[in-house]
């Protein structure tokens, strides 16, 4: 199939893909509002939000970075869906992955988190700096164990290619990562609850300590591409971690699903942890998840 | 008693060494020197000795014959003689420096004179 | 300060308040160039605000209306006593997140102001810059008497009588203080308002932008900010 | 032909002479007294000449109607004729430096200077141990006459105590000659050579005290206290004598008379020597007066000398060379360096900094230094290179160690001292004065220094073929250095442009790693050289230094040979240690990145000669068959590289020796020069593949030294405030992932390693133009007083942008190339957990990215830099050069690492990794660039189109705008968070970096300090207990000597 | 306590000392003395706890009275001390050297009386009123009311009661 003609589905994927995002938002929203004893806002009010952001009349920007960095951010986003293989098997969703691999879906999340730092920090405002630092601070320890992870299901597979460690996952729910590196699935769990940004490790928006950390400038359209990419890179996350650890998904039924719980981990381990400080969650991710990264290889290559 | 003359000159050379590095006044310093020159000489010129002969000055008609075998070795002497030209330079240096070095300081005494160390 | 103060004023009644923090300056470039700093030109925008009409399409307005209805965002800002009455707002009891209510961190990314009772002066400077750094559309709610005549406050020296010579407001709880229902009731009687497409005191604002700057600038005399905070 | 004897007769005749003119105008007496040391040195020079052009016949002169032995006789041969020479030259110049001096003391100063130099020249001519006592004895007191003479309050008790120690030394001497002809009957040297006389028990004695005296004469650490004390005391002038001319006819004698002693003698000199050269350098390290110090230096030389005398028969033809390429060094260097000493009238070295106000005596006190540390081209470090072969070749290591280390003992204060007289404070001091008189011997001094080394090049193996045409360029550079830097810039760009033009298609098609790193050296010249069009007036001595580094550079890849490789890379080392001491606060980091270059040279020396060893091949094929040692081969050069590269342990240099440098130069020195030390390891392993060291794996341990690098440097990069020392960091983290890269031996880690070279050079060049670009408008270093600059400098803002994607391996860029790379590497490697931290270190460089850029460019404009200008366009146009090539290498790859993979397959043979038109294939994973490159520029586009849409009629507005909690920002500088930005890093992790690395080289360097200055105590200033010192070394020699140890 | 005063009235001129609780006295000191004293009960009778500071307009006698009320958490007794100056030139010395929140509360009595303490840190910057023209708004002459209703836009037609009035009326609705 030709780049030109897998353009619309990719397209077509990208706005299911979209949708399923604020869904699933709004779906958490819910629950965590039950866990509080609340009823919680609707299921659409994400779609709400969103139109009343770009419904929005007025915007001031700061400069060309303010309005750069919005566009690398969803790029980011955006960026690790074009590269991600979907659906296991179908080439119609087997986006852009011909171009690159496992690592250049990794570093393309560096593309958006520069983006953010680059339009946070033309803001001027010194909470957006004071967030980024954290953010960055902190992804730098979410990153080691993953990359433990990541090495575990390249030696375990041989292979860097996202549609082949799927390939490889196929035939059975024994075959997942889970079941033959649990350490790896550990170690990279722990640190999808930092690419996540769920409690406890929310340190960088905190919201009454910095009032929402990076995006503190943001506003109007400007946040709605970013609320757009939050949307999007969650549960292209999810499916990243889905795709690495559960097998991947074969149709769009099963993706839905496993994105949908793997995504909930995270809610889970949110709403019941408090928050860590950012040198408290840097120092905790190079302790246990690092020991669980060195464990997965150590796993894969001895037993 | 052959060596009689070399035994003190070694004693005169180390008897003048003693003082030499002992003596804290510069002039009974210079003084440890020339006894050791001394003592060098009084070496050089015993080394030259040989039992039961003369000297090498060819005043009597005997020693010009078989010249070699009566006479002691003759360049021994002629060396000291150059030694002592040198000592006695050596020592009017040392003196002249015994002089600058009083008018200085107004003082004999080698530890006076440490100016420059380390 | 004060010393700044004092020669600042000295002969000119009308700069007694100029704030220190605007006055002109001097630095000295790395390159030997002395600049000027004048600080409300060199650091603030301070264009006037612009009216934003609506969409021309009524339909689609009220679209966005209903969307712009559905998810208030509040900006977190208690100015005076009733701000504890916003706050049961989001306890499970009476849960105002059901009707897409919910708290925003920064002026930026929120909608609507509850100035919550009383309102002293020092507090009104802050909230108009506050209000005028949040985006078209937005929408004002006084919260108790003191925001509509003064309330017990009437005759004190040092708190506003009627909010809505400051700010445009969109809708009066009364009371003193009202409780949570009646929030709610507010807040759905804002609703109801912005659906009609009666929330535009943006637009109203920068309408009449002169009369509400100059009621402003009656009683805040230490006025240390551009006309308009963007 | 004049008869040699004539030295004598008219030294003599001239002495007594002008005893007649005594009331004579001195002008006069002083001009017949040069005369007469021209003349000597004519009738030296005359055969010189002769028996090197026409193999004349050595000559004898008899005396006294009789053949030796019966009476004196003296040999003027070819050794001779050039030891004559160079104590006559050394005479007619010390003669004409101080002429003020004896123009004041009249003809007795000039009699006893006369004597001087008859007495040496007499000592090398004679063939009689008598004469030459007695000559001794003449210059001795010649030389105390003159201390006495000259009157200079500070010599005269020098002066006696020197006088007690030789005439001490003397009486040894006197009683050692008189027993030798007690026993051996003949006072005649070549007598005693011929007839092996000196054979009984007893005339060893006699030899022994005859030798040891001379050994004494030498002034041997420690037995010397007097010599130091006068060469602190006396004047500069006849310091420079005394060191010259007595120590080098001295040592001649000693050479002469070593024919008859025992073999052992030998090696006892050898070791005496040894002593002497590292324990006199280990003391000058302590020494704050400049003349004391030389004094230290002096002895150290002649304790080299004595070493390579003692090893002449191990070094067999190439004895003559060595010996006289140090001891011609040691004898311009150190009598022109006494005669800087003269003119400039400081004692202490830190008071040097007045040579400041006359940069061309800078340059000479440089030239004297190099030489005397042994750097090309200078004839010094031709010798020292043919020693250190040598001695590998024999096997005697622990020797190469000694000489190695005492050398580098020799640099520590040398370049100490240097480094003051180039920048330390010069304003208070005062201006020296320049009598022509004083000028007149140090600039003949300087031309004799460059004569002998174009000379002495050649006559080594291997010495023609040394590329000194970029060295006549530079000489012909500092001609024209008062030109402005404009002429001069655009000269030197043209060249550079014509060298490469020559060079770089050489390589092309034939040999892929040098066409890649004679582009980056010399393309990368030419860029980091358009910046200099910025800088106004001469620049003076910039242009030399930079050009002694590139060529220095190129010479590294052009070299085929160890040789040309060392040579090489000695004159990059002067090069960038002259442009890194230019930065104003540079001086101590200038001198701490030299000891490290030194140390490491030092130890690429030593592996070399162990490479060399048993092999008469120069070319680097000898490391890979220098089979008994390789690893240990390895090992050592490894260790070379590695202070270049910055790696963990050698890196404590960078920072301060980077940031401190100039805006120009710091792009020179990090982007272009820390890539020497990745070609000296392509060179090292791809001829040495493997090395293991009893179960150590070096590579292996290469490897973890790389991970560390990479994280400590990453991690410091990120908690710099300063934005250039940040960059250095930053390289010392990229050269980690480097040395990985190579330490992994395989396809792809060279392939990585390459990749980040090439990045690396194009990145850290672009970084630091442009930050040094935005430096110089700033006038600050520090990031967290800038900021904002976006609005005012937004082509310096892109092109860090483009900088710092790149560092990061952001794709599409190509540092996303590395990355993708490396996990390739590793993963197929098996250096998994290394490599995991390795990825982390390079998720540090997040941090530091965003901080640069951020602190920098983003945040709140400053006061004083709301009227800043764009950097200047001469940094602007290089940036953007760089930027466009980025691009290209970012989306065409293949074109690079296509061929690079083909050359690797040659070492590596499974050849990793398939091209395919754009499209990389591993047997893990694929990288597509273009397509990637493509589709991200689309995407981008797409969403741009779209937000600008959605935010027509967005508002500007200004920077204090922004959300304040309902209050506003008062300054700028106290909105704009930049400082300790990373303060919860340096909290969670900042026990990594620890600096014990620092502080163990600071405890290192505060051992030797101490111990030399509890060493020199023993100095303790009092002339008995000098001569006690001489006993007791005679005592302990004697003990040693005849207790059997050799 | 008795102690405490018999002790303070041999060292210091006081007068007017009522005990207005088992543990809290009155009493005053002339406007000269006022520091001393409260020195000397901060370092010798271990009043460490400076509890308020504040004033009382006495127009009438034009006169404003200081009331310094000081803390002794050992055997926990409050002093209360008042002092007199005058209402025509009113300044005081500074406390602010004793305790370093004393500087706030003068900051607050210069802003609100109009009282000034020479020396004590940022006493002339603004406290509670930013950019106030008028005369202090807590002396007795300053009329709020009418400053109120020039400046505040009263809405027409607030009906105001006077409350003791009203409750008066309500609870009491037959006198």
């Amino acid at each position: 199939m030709g780049v030109f003609t897998k353009i619309p589905y990719v397209l077509l994927g990208l706005f299911i893909l979209i949708n399923y995002g604020l869904l699933v938002t709004g779906i958490f929203r819910r629950i965590s509002a039950r866990i509080g004893k609340r009823i919680g806002m609707p299921v659409y009010q994400p779609w709400i939000n969103l139109v009343k952001l770009y419904a929005k009349r007025s915007s001031v920007y700061h400069g060309i970075m303010f309005y750069l960095g919005p566009v690398f951010r969803l790029g980011g986003g955006v960026g690790i869906f074009l590269f991600m293989p979907l659906i296991f098997g179908s080439e119609y969703f087997s986006n852009f992955s011909f171009a690159g691999d496992l690592i250049l879906i990794m570093y393309f999340m560096f593309f958006g988190m520069l983006g953010m730092a680059l339009g946070a920090g033309e803001g001027g405002h010194p909470y957006s700096a004071i967030g980024i630092s954290r953010g960055l601070a902190q992804f730098t320890a979410i990153e080691l164990p993953l990359t433990f992870a990541i090495i575990a299901i390249a030696i375990q597979y041989q292979t860097l290619s996202l549609t082949e460690i799927v390939a490889a996952q196929q035939g059975g729910i024994t075959h997942w990562v889970l079941f033959t590196n649990p350490f790896a699935t550990a170690a990279g769990m722990l640190s999808f609850l930092g690419a996540m940004g769920a409690s406890p490790f929310n340190v960088v928006r905190a919201p009454q300590e910095i009032p929402i950390g990076p995006p503190v400038e943001f506003n109007s359209g400007f946040l709605a591409v970013l609320r757009t990419n939050a949307a999007l890179l969650h549960i292209v996350e999810a499916i990243l971690w889905m795709n690495l650890f559960f097998g991947g998904a074969t149709n769009w039924i099963e993706l839905f699903i496993k994105s949908f719980c793997v995504y909930f981990f995270a809610l889970f381990v949110g709403t019941v942890f408090p928050r860590f400080r950012v040198d408290q969650s840097i120092r905790w991710y190079l302790k246990v998840p690092l020991i669980l990264g060195i464990l997965a290889i150590l796993y894969i290559k001895f037993i | 008693m052959e060596y009689i003359g070399l035994i003190t000159g070694f004693i005169l050379v180390i008897l003048g060494i003693w003082g030499f590095l002992t003596q804290k006044n510069i002039l009974k310093m210079i003084i440890g020197f020339t006894i050791s020159d001394t003592g060098i000489n009084v070496i050089i010129v015993s080394i030259s000795y040989l039992k039961n002969r003369t000297a090498p000055i060819l005043n009597r008609p005997d020693l010009l014959t078989d010249t070699v075998n009566k006479i002691t070795d003759p360049v021994p002497q002629a060396l000291v003689l150059t030694a002592i030209v040198i000592g006695v330079g050596v020592t009017a240096l040392m003196l002249s420096y015994a002089l600058r070095l009083y008018q200085e300081k107004n003082t004999l005494d080698i530890n006076n004179f440490k100016d420059l160390k380390w | 300060m004060s010393e700044i103060n004092n020669k600042n004023t000295s002969g000119i009644e009308k700069d007694k308040f100029f704030a220190p923090e605007n006055e002109k300056r001097t630095v000295t470039a790395p390159d030997g160039q002395i600049i000027e700093i004048d600080p409300l030109n060199d650091y603030f925008c301070g264009d006037a605000p612009r009216v934003h009409k609506p969409h021309k399409n009524k339909l689609f307005e009220s679209f966005l209306n209903w969307a712009r209805a559905e998810s208030i965002w509040v900006l977190g800002f208690g100015t005076g006593c009733g701000s504890i009455e916003l706050y049961p707002l989001l306890t499970p009891r009476f849960d105002a997140y059901r009707f897409g209510i919910q708290m925003a961190p920064t002026p930026r990314q929120s909608s609507l102001m509850i100035i919550s009772g009383y309102l002293s002066v020092k507090t009104l400077k802050r909230v108009v810059r506050s209000y005028e750094q949040m985006q078209n559309p937005k929408f004002v709610m006084g919260l108790g008497s003191c925001t509509i005549n003064g309330g017990m406050y009437w005759d004190s020296y040092n708190t506003i009588n009627r909010l809505d010579y400051y700010l445009p407001v969109d809708t009066y709880i009364a009371g003193c203080m009202p409780r949570p229902e009646a929030l709610l009731a507010g807040f759905n009687h804002l609703k109801k308002a912005i659906k009609e497409g009666k929330g535009e005191g943006a637009n109203k604002y920068a309408e009449n932008f002169e009369w509400y700057k100059a009621n402003q600038k009656k009683i805040i005399k230490d006025w240390n900010m551009p006309d308009y905070n963007w | 032909m004049v008869n040699p004897i004539h030295i004598v007769s008219i030294s003599l005749g001239v002495a007594f002479f002008l005893g007649f003119l005594r009331k004579a105008n001195h002008n006069l007496t002083s001009t017949i007294m040069l005369l007469a040391f021209a003349a000597n040195a004519f009738i030296s020079a005359q055969w010189l000449w002769a028996f090197i052009y026409s193999n004349t016949e050595p000559f004898y002169i008899f005396t006294a109607g009789f053949r030796p032995p019966y009476s004196i006789s003296l040999l003027m041969g070819r050794n001779e004729a050039i030891f004559t020479f160079l104590i006559n030259i050394a005479g007619l110049l010390s003669g004409i430096f101080m002429l003020k001096t004896y123009l004041r003391h009249g003809v007795y100063a000039m009699m006893a200077f006369l004597g001087l130099i008859l007495g040496l020249n007499i000592i090398i001519l004679t063939r009689d141990l008598f004469n030459f006592f007695v000559f001794m004895e003449v210059s001795s007191i010649a030389t105390a006459g003159m201390i006495i003479l000259i009157k200079n309050v500070k010599s005269v008790s020098a002066g006696f105590k020197y006088i007690v120690a030789s005439s001490l030394i003397s009486i040894l001497l006197l009683l050692g000659i008189v027993f030798i002809y007690y026993f051996g009957g003949s006072l005649n040297i070549d007598d005693m050579i011929t007839n092996h006389l000196l054979v009984s028990k007893g005339a060893e004695v006699a030899v022994f005290l005859v030798l040891m005296s001379i050994l004494l004469e030498l002034k041997p650490f420690p037995a010397n206290g007097w010599a130091l004390d006068v060469y602190e005391g006396s004047l500069p002038g006849i310091g420079a004598l005394l060191s010259a001319t007595s120590a080098t006819a001295v040592y001649f004698v000693l050479n002469k008379l070593l024919a008859f002693a025992n073999p052992y003698w030998y090696n006892v000199v050898a070791v005496v020597g040894m002593i002497s050269f590292i324990g006199s350098n280990l003391l000058g390290i302590k020494q704050k007066n400049a003349q004391r110090l030389l004094g230290y230096s002096s002895v150290g030389q002649i304790g080299l000398l004595l070493v390579i005398l003692g090893f002449s028969n191990t070094l067999g033809e190439k004895f003559e060379y060595i010996a006289f390429g140090v001891l011609i060094s040691h004898y311009l260097a150190k009598s022109g360096l006494f005669w800087l000493a003269g003119i400039v009238k400081q004692d202490n070295i830190k008071n040097w900094a007045a040579l400041q106000k006359k940069p061309i005596f800078l340059f000479f006190m440089g030239v004297f230094l190099f030489t005397l540390a042994g750097f090309p081209p200078f004839p010094s470090f031709f010798a020292k290179w043919q020693l250190i072969m040598e001695l590998s070749t024999a096997g005697m290591y622990a020797w190469v160690i000694g000489i190695l280390f005492g050398s580098f003992l020799e640099a520590v204060y040398l370049f100490r001292w240097f480094g003051y007289a180039m920048k330390g404070e010069h304003n208070d001091l005062p201006m020296f004065e320049l009598p022509w008189h004083k000028i007149l011997p140090v600039v003949i001094g300087v031309l004799s220094v460059f004569g002998i080394s174009y000379i002495s090049k050649d006559w080594l193996p291997g010495g023609t073929s040394l590329n000194f045409i970029p060295l006549y360029f530079i000489a012909f550079m500092y001609l024209i250095d008062f030109a402005p830097a404009k002429v001069k810039n655009t000269i030197v760009i043209l060249v550079i442009t014509y060298y490469s033009w020559l060079v770089i298609p050489n390589y092309y098609n034939t040999d892929i790693i040098r066409l890649i790193f004679s582009s980056i050296f010399l393309i990368g010249a030419i860029l980091t050289l358009i910046p200099g069009y910025l800088k106004k007036g001469s620049r003076k001595g910039f242009y030399p230094a930079a050009l002694l580094m590139f060529s220095g550079l190129i010479g590294l890849v052009e070299s085929t040979n160890i040789y040309q490789f060392f040579f090489s890379w000695e004159l990059m080392t002067i090069g960038s240690y002259l442009l890194i001491i230019r930065g104003k606060y540079s001086m101590p980091h200038a001198f701490k990145y030299l000891l490290f270059s030194v140390g490491g040279a030092y130890f690429m020396l030593m592996g070399f000669g162990m490479a060399h060893a048993g092999q008469a091949s120069l070319s680097f094929d000898i490391l890979r068959t220098g089979v008994p040692y390789s690893s240990i081969i390895f090992l050592l050069i490894a260790i070379g590289f590695m202070t270049k590269l910055a790696s963990l342990g050698f890196h404590i240099w960078l920072p301060g020796a980077y940031g401190e440098s100039e805006a120009d130069v710091a792009p020179m020195v990090s982007s272009i020069l820390i890539n020497a030390g990745v070609f000296g390891f392509i060179i090292l392993m791809t001829h040495i593949p493997d090395a293991n060291i009893g179960y150590f794996n070096i590579p292996y341990m290469l490897g973890w030294i790389g991970v560390i690098s990479a994280l400590v440097g990453n991690i410091m990069a990120s908690l710099q405030e300063d934005a250039r020392k940040l960059v250095a960091y930053s390289s010392i983290g990229v050269m980690g992932y480097v040395l990985f890269g190579m330490a992994m031996m395989s396809h792809l880690g060279w392939l990585t390693a390459i990749t980040y070279t090439i990045n690396h050079f194009l990145f850290k060049g672009l970084l630091f133009l442009a930050i040094g670009g935005v430096i110089l408008r700033t006038k600050t270093f520090n990031m967290y007083e800038m900021g904002g600059l976006i609005k005012k400098m937004p082509w310096s803002f892109i092109a860090v942008l483009i900088g710092i994607i790149t560092l990061a391996g952001i794709p599409p860029l190509s540092g996303y190339a590395g990355k993708w790379l490396f996990y390739n590497a590793i993963v197929l490697k098996g250096w998994y957990i290394q490599g995991a931290f390795i990825m982390f270190a390079g998720i540090i460089a997040f941090l530091y990215c965003f901080r640069l850029i951020y602190a920098i460019f983003l945040g709140q404009l400053k006061d004083e830099h709301r009227n800043i200008k764009e950097a200047s366009v001469w940094f602007i146009i290089p940036q953007y050069i760089i930027i466009i090539t980025i691009m290209l290498f970012s989306a065409f790859p293949q074109y690079v690492l296509n061929p690079i993979g083909n050359w690797l397959s040659q070492y590596f043979p499974n050849n990793a990794l398939v091209w395919n038109g754009s499209l990389a294939t591993s047997s893990l994973g694929y990288w597509n660039a273009f397509n990637i490159m493509m589709i991200v520029m689309g995407m981008f586009v797409v969403l741009l189109l779209f937000l600008l849409l959605v935010n027509r009629g967005s508002k500007k507005v200004g920077q204090f705008d922004i959300v304040y909690a309902a209050e506003r920002p008062e300054r700028p500088e106290t909105t704009h968070m930049a400082y300790n930005l990373y303060a919860h890093y340096n909290k969670a992790i900042g026990f990594l970096i620890t600096p014990w690395i620092t502080k163990s080289w600071d405890n290192i360097s505060e051992w030797v300090n101490t111990i030399a200055n509890h060493t020199r105590k023993i100095y303790n200033g009092n002339g008995q207990a000098y001569a006690l010192h001489i006993l007791i070394y005679i005592v302990i020699a004697y003990l040693i000597i005849n207790g059997g140890l050799f | 306590m008795k102690e405490l005063l018999q002790r303070l009235e041999y060292r210091f001129d006081v007068s007017d000392i009522v005990q207005k609780r088992e543990n809290q006295t009155f009493l005053t000191i002339d406007k000269k003395h006022t520091i001393s004293l409260i020195t000397h009960l901060r370092d010798i009778e271990n009043f460490s706890h400076f509890v308020l500071l504040t004033a009382v307009d006495w127009i009438e006698d034009n006169l404003f009275q200081l009331t310094y009320i000081l803390h002794n958490p050992e055997v926990n007794i409050d002093i209360a001390i008042r002092t007199m100056i005058s209402r025509d030139n009113p300044e005081m010395d500074s406390a602010h050297h004793l305790w370093e929140q004393v500087a706030t509360y003068q900051r607050e009595l210069k802003e609100m009386f109009g009282i000034n303490f020479p020396g004590s840190p940022g006493v002339n910057d603004s406290f509670i009123l930013e950019g106030w023209d008028d005369i202090p708004p807590y002396r007795r002459d300053f009329d709020t009311k009418k400053y109120t209703e020039e400046t505040y836009f009263p809405r027409p037609g607030r009906q105001t009661n006077d409350p003791a009035e009203y409750m008066k009326n309500k609870l009491y609705p037959n006198g």
